[in-house]
C-alpha cells in the first residue's frame, strides 16, 4: 500500500515541471502591477514639488529655479504615494527593480 | 465596523481602578489592552480596553505626572507587560507589578521617549 | 553561473526590520529561488560565513550584537546590506530608537535598494558582493 | 539534587528567525521559569504620528510587519476612515476583505514551514514555501507588491482587481487547495509530527482566556473567539464560524492555523461571488477629530489599535497593540515545566512576530 503510495507521488512528480525558476538564467518576468522604482517623463513635469513634500521618506528633491528632479533610490520606499500625486501624471512605477550599489554616492 | 473610542469608554477615577478591574474579571472579561497618551496639560491618559463576547469597554483616567498608578498585574498578569512598557516608554510610575523590569525592558536611545522632545 | 569561483557561507541578522526583508532573504533559500543552486548556504555560526547579510535599521540595542558578529566573522568579509532600512533607515529614519543605515555601525559592502527588496534583487546583490569578496581575497593574499 | 542553571536563549540563534530574548531557568533539562527580553527590533515608530501627516501613516503601519501588513494598513485605515468620519464603498470592503484573506493564508503557509523546521522536517518546510510563493505572486499580481502589499489607503483601495482577475484567482486557489491538502496531510496524520506536537506546550482554556492569549493561540485552547466576527469590511456579508481545537497543546494550534487556511479560500470564494461593482475610493478631505479603537483579527490574532486626533494633519497619539505582544504571557506559561529541547518548537508555536510586537 505504501509502496503504490510513493509510486504513485513519484510519477506525478515527474510529470511536473522543477518549482524553481533558475532565475539569472531565466529572466524575471514582472507583472503590469509591479511597484518597481519611480521614474519621471521629465517633458511633462512642471517642478510643482507636490511629490517632494508628499514623500515619506524624503527621498525627491525638487528644485523649482533649476528645473531638476532628483530620487535617492536608497531611501525610496516604492509606495508610489508620489505617483498618484503627480497632479501632471508625469511620474510612473516602473515595473523594474533598481540595481543594487556598492557604494552610496 | 463603527467603534468609537468615545462610545464604549467609562470614565474612573485612578483610585477606582483596582475595585472596577476585579469586577470586570469577575464578569469573565479579557484584559485587551493598556495604552498611555499624553494630554495637552501634560497628564498621562490611561485606557485600559476589556472584551467579553465581542462586547468592548475601556476604563479611562487621567493622573498627572508625578502620580503613581497602582497595577493590576495581580489579577490580571498579562498587565505586567504593558505597565513596564509605559514605564519604559513615558516614564509613568506603576507600583506593584508582578514583573517588575525596573526599566530594562526596552533600552531606548533617549529616556522615556515618548513624553520628551525627540529627533 | 560557472564563474562563482567559490561557495560562499551566508549568515542572516534581522536588525529592527520589518520582517519583509526578513522573509524574502528566507525566500531565497526555499524552492522557487533555492540560492542553494550556487553553493550558497545560510548558517547560524558567525565563524563560518564569508557574508553577514542584514536586513533592517541599527537601534540602540542591536548595536553591540551586529558589532559582535561582525567582529567574529573571519577576514576578508563582505557586509551586505538588504532593504531601504539597512542602507538608509527608510520610513523610520526620524524614529527616535533608529540609528539609521547599518553603515553607521560597521563598513558595507554591497547595498540592496528595495521595500521590501526582492529575492531577485537579492540574488544579484549576493553575487555583486561575491565580486568584493574576490578581491579581498587577492589583496588579503598578498598581505600574508 | 537537581542543578539550576539559566540558559540565555538569543537574539542571534538557529532556530529564532527574529530576535528576541528568554531567560531559561532550568532544573536538569525542565524549564521552571522563563522570562522575556525584548526591545532588539523597538524603533519607536508610534512616535512617528508627529512626522507623518495621517494620510502617510497608512504607509508606516504597513512597515510595521512584513507578513502581516495588509491588515495593517487595512486597520490604520479603517481607524482614520473612523475619525474623520467617512464612509467607504462596498467594492473597497470586499477587495480589503479579499486581500486580507490572502494575506491570511500565505502567513498560515509560512508559519507551517517555519514549524516544520523546527521540528526537523526540512522537505515539509520546502513544500509550504514553494505554495506560498504561489500566492505571492497573486498578491504581486493585483496589489504590486509581494510581501508589502501596499495597497490600502485611506478612503478605499489604490488598485482594482478586475472581474476576469478575481475569477482567475479563485481558479488558482482551487488548484492550490488540493495541494495545501496534500501538505497538511502530512502534519495532520504523520506520527512523527505528532510526537512533536502532542502534549507538548499545553495551555488550558481557563489560562488563554485570563492570560489574555489571542488568535490561534486562543482557539487552540477552546476559546471560540474570532473578531471578523464583529463585521468590519465585507465579513458581514460572508458565511464562517470561527476555528475551535480544544486540546491546547502545540498540535491543536496547528490544526487551527491548518484549517483556518481553507476557511480562508472559502472566504475569498465567497467574496469573489458576491463583490459589487462601483467605484473602490472616495475622496478623502478634512482632518481627523476625537479617538478611535479597533479590533482587527490577523493571522496572528486580533491587533487593537487606539488612535487619537486633534483636528490637525497629523494624528495626536498611534497606539498599536499587536497579537505577539498579547501572546507573550501565554507562552511564558506554556514555557514553564518543558524540556529545553522542545522549548523552540512551543516558542514557534504561538507564531511570534517580533517586529509587530516591539514596532
Amino acid at each position: 500500500m505504501a509502496f503504490l503510495k510513493l509510486a504513485g507521488t513519484v510519477t506525478k512528480r515527474m510529470g511536473m515541471k522543477s518549482a524553481c525558476y533558475m532565475y539569472p538564467v531565466v529572466a524575471r518576468e514582472f507583472t503590469k502591477t509591479t511597484r518597481g522604482h519611480v521614474e519621471l517623463d521629465s517633458a511633462d513635469c512642471i517642478y510643482c514639488g507636490l511629490c517632494q513634500r508628499k514623500c515619506p521618506t524624503k527621498a525627491i528633491e525638487v528644485n523649482r529655479q533649476e528645473k531638476n528632479w532628483t530620487i535617492q533610490p536608497l531611501r525610496c520606499i516604492v509606495c508610489s504615494g508620489c505617483v498618484d500625486v503627480c497632479p501632471k501624471k508625469c511620474l510612473r512605477m516602473e515595473n523594474t527593480y533598481s540595481s543594487s550599489v556598492t557604494s552610496k554616492f | 465596523m463603527i467603534m468609537r473610542h468615545e462610545d464604549i469608554a467609562i470614565k474612573i477615577q485612578p483610585e477606582e481602578l483596582v475595585g472596577k478591574v476585579s469586577g470586570l474579571q469577575g464578569d469573565g472579561c479579557r484584559l485587551v489592552q493598556i495604552a498611555c497618551s499624553k494630554t495637552k496639560e501634560n497628564n498621562f491618559e490611561l485606557v485600559y480596553s476589556f472584551e467579553k463576547d465581542y462586547k468592548f469597554c475601556n476604563l479611562t483616567f487621567e493622573v498627572p505626572p508625578d502620580a503613581e498608578v497602582e497595577s493590576i498585574s495581580s489579577m490580571c498578569f498579562s498587565a505586567f507587560l504593558y505597565e513596564n512598557e509605559i514605564h519604559d516608554l513615558f516614564g509613568l510610575k506603576i507600583k506593584h507589578i508582578a514583573v517588575d523590569f525596573q526599566g530594562t525592558l526596552y533600552e531606548t536611545a533617549v529616556k522615556y521617549p515618548m513624553s520628551v522632545e525627540t529627533k | 553561473m560557472s564563474y562563482l569561483a567559490k561557495s560562499p557561507w551566508l549568515i542572516h541578522y534581522d536588525g529592527s526590520s520589518c520582517n519583509g526583508c526578513d522573509i524574502e532573504v528566507l525566500a531565497c533559500l526555499t524552492p522557487m529561488y533555492d540560492v542553494e543552486r550556487f553553493g550558497i548556504i545560510n548558517t547560524g555560526n558567525p565563524k563560518h560565513a564569508d557574508i553577514l547579510a542584514i536586513t533592517g535599521s541599527v537601534n540602540e540595542q542591536n548595536i553591540p550584537i551586529i558589532k559582535n558578529i561582525y567582529d567574529q566573522m573571519l577576514e576578508p568579509k563582505v557586509v551586505i546590506a538588504i532593504g531601504i532600512c539597512a542602507t538608509s533607515g527608510g520610513i523610520f529614519r526620524e524614529c527616535y530608537n533608529v540609528q539609521g543605515g547599518v553603515d553607521q555601525v560597521i563598513p558595507v559592502d554591497v547595498y540592496i535598494p528595495g521595500c521590501a527588496a526582492r529575492p531577485e534583487s537579492i540574488i544579484d546583490g549576493v553575487v555583486k558582493g561575491l565580486g568584493v569578496l574576490e578581491e579581498k581575497y587577492k589583496k588579503y593574499g598578498k598581505k600574508r | 539534587m537537581s542543578k539550576r542553571t539559566i540558559i540565555p536563549f538569543g537574539p542571534q540563534h538557529p532556530v529564532l528567525p527574529e530576535p528576541i530574548h528568554l531567560d531559561l531557568v532550568l532544573e536538569d533539562e525542565k524549564v521552571v521559569q522563563a522570562i522575556p527580553r525584548i526591545g532588539y527590533v523597538h524603533r519607536g515608530l508610534e512616535k512617528l504620528v508627529e512626522k507623518q501627516e495621517y494620510a502617510n501613516m497608512v504607509y508606516v503601519a504597513e512597515r510595521i510587519c512584513g507578513i502581516c501588513s495588509f491588515i495593517h494598513a487595512q486597520t490604520c485605515s479603517q481607524a482614520i476612515e473612523d475619525l474623520l468620519p467617512i464612509e467607504v464603498p462596498e467594492r473597497a470592503l470586499y477587495l480589503r476583505t479579499i486581500w486580507a484573506e490572502m494575506s491570511r493564508t500565505h502567513s498560515h503557509l509560512l508559519w507551517l514551514g517555519l514549524m516544520a523546521d523546527a521540528f526537523g522536517f526540512e522537505a515539509l518546510f520546502m513544500h509550504c514555501w514553494r505554495l506560498r510563493e504561489k500566492i505571492l505572486d497573486m498578491v504581486e499580481d493585483t496589489a504590486g507588491g509581494r510581501v508589502i502589499f501596499g495597497s490600502c489607503k485611506v478612503g478605499g483601495v489604490r488598485v482594482d482587481i478586475e472581474d476576469a482577475k478575481l475569477k482567475d484567482i479563485v481558479i488558482q486557489y482551487n488548484d492550490l487547495e488540493k495541494e495545501i491538502k496534500e501538505i497538511t496531510d502530512v502534519f495532520v496524520e504523520d506520527y512523527s509530527v505528532k510526537h512533536r506536537l502532542v502534549d507538548v506546550g499545553v495551555m488550558s482554556k481557563e489560562d488563554a482566556h485570563v492570560l489574555g492569549a489571542v488568535g490561534p493561540t486562543m482557539r487552540g485552547s477552546g476559546v471560540a473567539k474570532d473578531m471578523r466576527t464583529l463585521g468590519y469590511a465585507a465579513y458581514k456579508y460572508l458565511k464562517f464560524e470561527p476555528v475551535v481545537e480544544t486540546a491546547g497543546d502545540c498540535y491543536a494550534r496547528t490544526k487551527v492555523r491548518i484549517r483556518e487556511v481553507f476557511q480562508s479560500i472559502d472566504l475569498i470564494r465567497q467574496a469573489v461571488a458576491q463583490i459589487p461593482g462601483g467605484p473602490i475610493a472616495v475622496k478623502v478631505t478634512g482632518n481627523p477629530t476625537g479617538s478611535s479603537f479597533q479590533c482587527v483579527e490577523q493571522a496572528r490574532g486580533d491587533v487593537a489599535y487606539y488612535l487619537k486626533a486633534n483636528g490637525t494633519k497629523n494624528l495626536e497619539r498611534f497606539r498599536v497593540r499587536t497579537p505577539t505582544f498579547a501572546n507573550i504571557p501565554p507562552l511564558l506559561k506554556m514555557l514553564g515545566g518543558c524540556e529545553l529541547a522542545d522549548v523552540p518548537v512551543i516558542v514557534l508555536s504561538i507564531d511570534p512576530c517580533i517586529s509587530c510586537t516591539e514596532r
